[in-house]
């Protein structure tokens, strides 16, 4: 059953435009992948999904109902939380106040928004050590791991990551992959955007490869790991020697 | 004596002063903007006490959560209709903006209320108090504990509520409070609605303790931009720390100079101020 | 020996950003700069460059002793540098962005001079065709070569390239390291501050490793990758298995 | 093509005096001392892109040093240029001191100097009359001589801001302002001595100013404090250049024309409201400007007018 369905979608910045006729789907509990170099459009697709950009042309679907206009605020709402490229925490805030922040749209009350919170402490325990401690002092995985938890706090249906491992240590994208793992257990849909291919590969179960702004390719993300094409683009490896340099 | 009684009357008008400029603070640190016409806004809370008083007799002190409500409406519709539409402009758009509506504002309280000074007299005139050889005005220390309670109430909200954090987060990060469900436009109202609900409070204690003109309003902005440049930006502490060293300064400078040189003496510290420790006393990046 | 840091330290408030770091680069030398983001990489740039003063140590050029000059006057004396976040002029054009590392940096005289030189820029990092359009519509790819066609229009000797592949293909970042290459042979002094393992690698001769401030290796990037601390610090044992051939 | 149009304004304007009645004349001369001011203004605002809102403090302070200057014999030629070179030197000093600073503390930091400026002037009555103001000696000539002599002057001084902008737009000096208006951190890696550019941009954006109130002052003959420091003096150059294009040569010029054009109408109707109707075009003009310029800032008006004469001149 489809969860996300984006058809055929236009959009860009003033004049330039950076989509071009997208279709990207997600099902429930499922891990998608989306990958492809920096600037082929990877970010500006999540957030025309979650209205920060305003699609120029057809539809975003989310369990059913049009989203493609919605305000940032409403989408959030409908249950489609986006953690941004670059973590952008609340400097100036303490780590509780920005997990408090990830609720800011939920009715549900404060109970239900505590158990939440006591669920990513104990999934993020150095969370829980750092809690009162300005967002900002905290390392690039510990930011990664808030602002994971952040989106989890808005009680997603489907969590949007753009650029998990950026500027992080290898051994830090292994822990936070782990964790993103055990989310997608609870049933959990991820829809995220990664760079380093081979980890988004070996993530997701499906994955769509973008190229300026157009999707190239798509399929499982185990036939695509093998595809010569993305093989010799992405994994840099020439598909003759087949050997990692 | 002299110098302690001085130092009272220094703080106790330093108490009153950080609540003038708590309203601007929190504009200038959170919409990054400057908001020329806090000045009139005050005064403008100060012609509602003072009618208040005359027409339906209440004591400007209880008319304070009035005089806020009122302003805050007025400051929540100012934003939106039009400073939302320059937001994220160049310094010079939104600074010359509110330039524009001063001016507006400014001329139309001139053509209401005429440039005449009026003063709240209370009937049963409070007098003053006398701890022990200081001789403080009843009037200003009930004004001076209001402010003080003002300013402390804006920095709980800021802390402690759901709006408050959403309005740290607007300021931080506008686009990153977007994605967790806050919906900016209309924050940023609420967050010059509360400036101007301050501006209000304020007014409304200024109208038992000094004479109220239009003509006061820009010296009441020259005083919010002296101490939050001397208090620190983003911090509600910073502008109490501001307010009371203003009192205390511009109460000794009378002393020594003479009341009509303090504001050439507040406006030249400001001016060292800038040169030397721009972020002031308490500034720091968010806004507690 | 062209630069020489001994006991260099920053901090920011409580964080101690860089701390007690001594290395030399002797002129002609490509060396790698790694560690995980937060690493005090880009401070340890913006010290060199003088955009910070270092709160200990020296930093010298040449001889000369340069970390209480202005970062204008540094430039001037050939050190320039790419930065992490691009930093275009957004509206001028991008014939316009390289001008100005000629115009004075590179001590051109006349603007219409500096506009021929930068133009030979452009055609060295692949811009030409790009030359008239304002540097705000340019690919991040592109905009990273914009920033590398600045820097060398200042006509440096040290060149220090902050991330300059982060973000890049496997196919565009062989790109980059063809021009690191020439940039090399043209006797300017690399240091390459690197996420990239794979640019690190096959470009350098030479591999620092930071971790939290401090430098925690300096060698030959075989055994720098080897090194225990560096593969607990930052590779992770998955990596090591993967890259790093297997220990004698 | 322009080269016409540059001569044709210029015949106008030099036979304007000989052919315009009194008040016409007054008119013309406000607007050529306003386009000096917004000219003036440009070099600081519009190159180097810093909110600055001095201008009424180095208007008054010219005027000042120019009355002063006469009342003592100098005359009035000398007093004017001697009235500029003061404002120059203090906007020198006044630059180094405040031009690290960026955004809305630069801003107040020039709001705060003429208000500083002003308190001075009041309290020094010795030398300045203080509140009571300064009266200038009077001059011999008739009216109409006289009308038209300020009139020149003030063209002068136009002509010379005018012509000054039009070098800078082309030098180094125009060049390494518009990178540090662009992206100051970026710049000052490329080699800009960002500080001695931004207070030279400082020091011209006062020395016009300066010499327009020096001017001021024997035209007007009587000046005291809170005419000349008016912070009006600071925010209509300003508006009159986001009116007329920012960061354009001529920008300045258009914008003091249409908008002191606007006052004029305006003022002929509704006398005791002036100021409120001027706040109301004030808030119109930033809103609903003709450029949007709103949204894109100053840059974009600087590349689009860059393209524009690219293509006009061969």
């Amino acid at each position: 059953m489809t969860l996300l369905s984006v058809e055929n979608v236009a959009a860009g910045y003033d004049d330039v435009q950076v989509l071009w006729g997208v279709d990207l789907d997600v099902a429930h509990g499922e891990i998608v992948a989306l990958i492809g170099s920096n600037g082929a459009g990877k970010s500006t697709l999540l957030r025309t999904i979650s209205g920060l950009v305003r699609p120029t042309g057809g539809g975003i679907a989310f369990a059913d109902a049009d989203i493609t206009t919605l305000t940032p605020d409403r989408i959030v709402a409908a249950g489609v939380v986006h953690v941004p490229e670059g973590r952008r925490l609340f400097a100036g805030m303490n780590v509780r106040d920005n997990l408090l922040m990830g609720a800011y749209h939920r009715r549900d009350g404060a109970a239900a928004i505590r158990r939440d919170l006591d669920f990513v402490f104990n999934m993020f325990p150095r969370l829980h050590e750092r809690r009162l401690q300005d967002a900002s002092t905290l390392s690039g995985g510990e930011q990664q791991m808030c602002a994971i938890a952040r989106g989890l706090m808005a009680a997603p249906r489907l969590l949007m990551i753009d650029e998990l491992s950026l500027g992080l240590a290898p051994r830090v994208v292994e822990e936070l992959t782990a964790a993103l793992l055990k989310i997608n257990a609870t049933g959990l849909s991820i829809l995220m955007v990664e760079q380093d291919v081979l980890t988004a590969l070996e993530l997701s179960h499906r994955a769509f490869v973008m190229v300026s702004g157009r999707i190239k390719l798509s399929g499982s993300s185990k036939s695509l790991a093998d595809n010569p094409f993305i093989r010799e683009a992405y994994l840099g490896v020439p598909s003759a020697a087949g050997v990692m340099p | 004596m002299l110098y302690v009684q001085v130092l009272v009357n220094g703080l106790v008008l330093g108490g009153l002063y950080s609540c003038i400029a708590v309203g601007f603070s929190l504009v200038w640190g959170v919409l990054n903007v400057i908001n020329i016409l806090h000045g009139s806004l005050i005064i403008l809370g100060s012609y509602a006490a003072f009618f208040a008083y005359q027409y339906l007799h209440i004591d400007p002190f209880l008319f304070v959560p009035a005089a806020a409500f009122l302003l805050f409406c007025l400051g929540y519709a100012i934003q939106l209709v039009f400073i939302n539409r320059v937001m994220g402009s160049p310094v010079l758009i939104t600074l010359t903006l509110t330039f524009g509506l001063n001016l507006l504002l400014y001329n139309l309280m001139i053509l209401a209320f005429k440039a005449d000074f009026r003063k709240v007299i209370l009937s049963p005139p409070l007098g003053s108090a006398n701890l022990g050889g200081i001789v403080v005005p009843i009037d200003r220390l009930i004004g001076m504990a209001f402010a003080i309670a003002l300013v402390g109430l804006l920095y709980a909200l800021l802390r402690g509520t759901r709006i408050g954090r959403a309005i740290v987060a607007v300021r931080m990060d506008r686009e990153a409070a977007q994605l967790m469900g806050v919906n900016v436009g209309r924050i940023y109202a609420i967050t010059f609605g509360l400036g101007a609900a301050m501006a209000g409070a304020a007014g409304s204690l200024f109208s038992v303790m000094f004479p109220i003109s239009p003509e006061t309003a820009n010296a009441l902005l020259g005083k919010a931009f002296v101490i939050c440049i001397l208090g620190g930006l983003g911090s509600v502490p910073g502008v109490m720390v501001g307010g009371l060293t203003l009192g205390t300064i511009e109460s000794y400078s009378a002393l020594f100079f003479g009341p009509e040189y303090s504001v050439t003496i507040s406006f030249s510290l400001l001016i060292l101020l800038l040169m030397f420790r721009p972020t002031g006393i308490m500034g720091r990046r968010g806004f507690q | 020996m062209i630069l020489r840091l001994a006991d260099v330290s920053r901090r920011f408030g409580g964080l101690v950003a860089v701390n007690r770091v001594s290395f030399e680069l002797k002129a002609g030398e490509v060396v790698g700069l790694i560690g995980p983001n937060g690493a005090g990489k880009t401070t340890l740039v913006n010290l060199v460059t003088g955009v910070h003063r270092p709160q200990a140590g020296e930093i010298r050029y040449g001889g000369e002793r340069i970390d209480r000059l202005p970062p204008d006057q540094i430039a001037r004396r050939g050190i320039a540098r790419t930065f992490q976040v691009v930093q275009p002029f957004p509206h001028m054009t991008v014939l316009e962005n390289v001008t100005g590392g000629a115009l004075f940096a590179g001590g051109i005289k006349t603007i219409r001079q500096a506009k021929d030189e930068a133009m030979e820029h452009l055609k060295f990092t692949g811009l030409a065709d790009f030359a008239a359009r304002p540097a705000s519509a340019l690919t991040l790819a592109n905009r990273k070569r914009l920033e590398l066609a600045k820097s060398l229009a200042t006509n440096p000797r040290l060149l220090l390239l902050d991330e300059v592949n982060a973000g890049l293909n496997a196919a565009e970042i062989d790109a980059a390291l063809d021009l690191i290459r020439a940039i090399a042979d043209r006797g300017i002094t690399i240091l390459l501050i690197e996420h990239v393992m794979k640019v690190v690698l096959t470009a350098t001769t030479r591999l620092l490793v930071l971790h939290q401030g401090e430098l925690i290796a300096d060698g030959s990037p075989d055994n720098v990758t080897r090194d225990p601390r560096v593969i607990e610090a930052y590779l992770g044992p998955k990596y090591a298995a993967r890259y790093a051939p297997a220990a004698p | 093509m322009t080269r016409l149009i540059v001569v044709a304004t210029a015949l106008v304007l030099v036979a304007l005096p000989f052919m315009a009645d009194n008040y016409v004349l007054r008119l013309a001369t406000t607007m050529l001392m306003y386009s000096a001011l917004a000219l003036g203004w440009n070099f600081i605002g519009g190159f180097a892109g810093y909110p600055s809102f001095a201008t009424a403090a180095f208007f008054g302070l010219g005027a000042y040093a120019g009355g002063v200057l006469q009342t003592r014999g100098v005359p009035m030629p000398a007093a004017w240029l001697l009235a500029g070179a003061i404002v120059a030197l203090f906007a020198a000093a006044l630059g180094r001191a405040i031009l690290h600073l960026r955004g809305h503390y630069f801003a107040i930091a020039t709001l705060v100097a003429a208000e500083v400026l002003r308190e001075v002037t009041n309290s020094a009555t010795d030398l300045t009359g203080g509140g009571m103001g300064l009266n200038l000696p009077v001059l011999s000539a008739d009216v109409t001589t006289q009308a038209r002599l300020f009139y020149f002057a003030m063209l002068v001084v136009a002509a010379a801001a005018l012509a000054t902008t039009a070098l800078v737009a082309e030098s180094r000096l125009g060049f390494g302002l518009r990178c540090i208006q662009q992206n100051e951190d970026a710049a000052i890696m490329l080699g800009i001595n960002t500080r001695r550019y931004k207070v030279v941009a400082f020091t011209l954006s006062a020395v016009f100013p300066g010499v327009c109130g020096g001017i001021y002052a024997s035209w007007v003959n009587y000046i005291d404090p809170t005419d000349v420091y008016d912070v009006l003096l600071s925010v209509k150059p300003i508006v009159m250049v986001l009116l007329g294009g920012a960061g354009t040569v001529l920008g300045g010029v258009y914008g003091a024309f249409l908008f002191l054009l606007m006052e004029e109408l305006v003022w002929r109707n509704l006398l005791q409201f002036h100021a409120g109707l001027l706040g109301i075009i004030v808030v119109c003009l930033v809103l609903f400007l003709p450029h949007g310029l709103r949204g894109i800032g100053l840059p974009s008006l600087l590349s689009r007018w860059r393209q524009r004469t690219r293509e006009a001149t061969p």
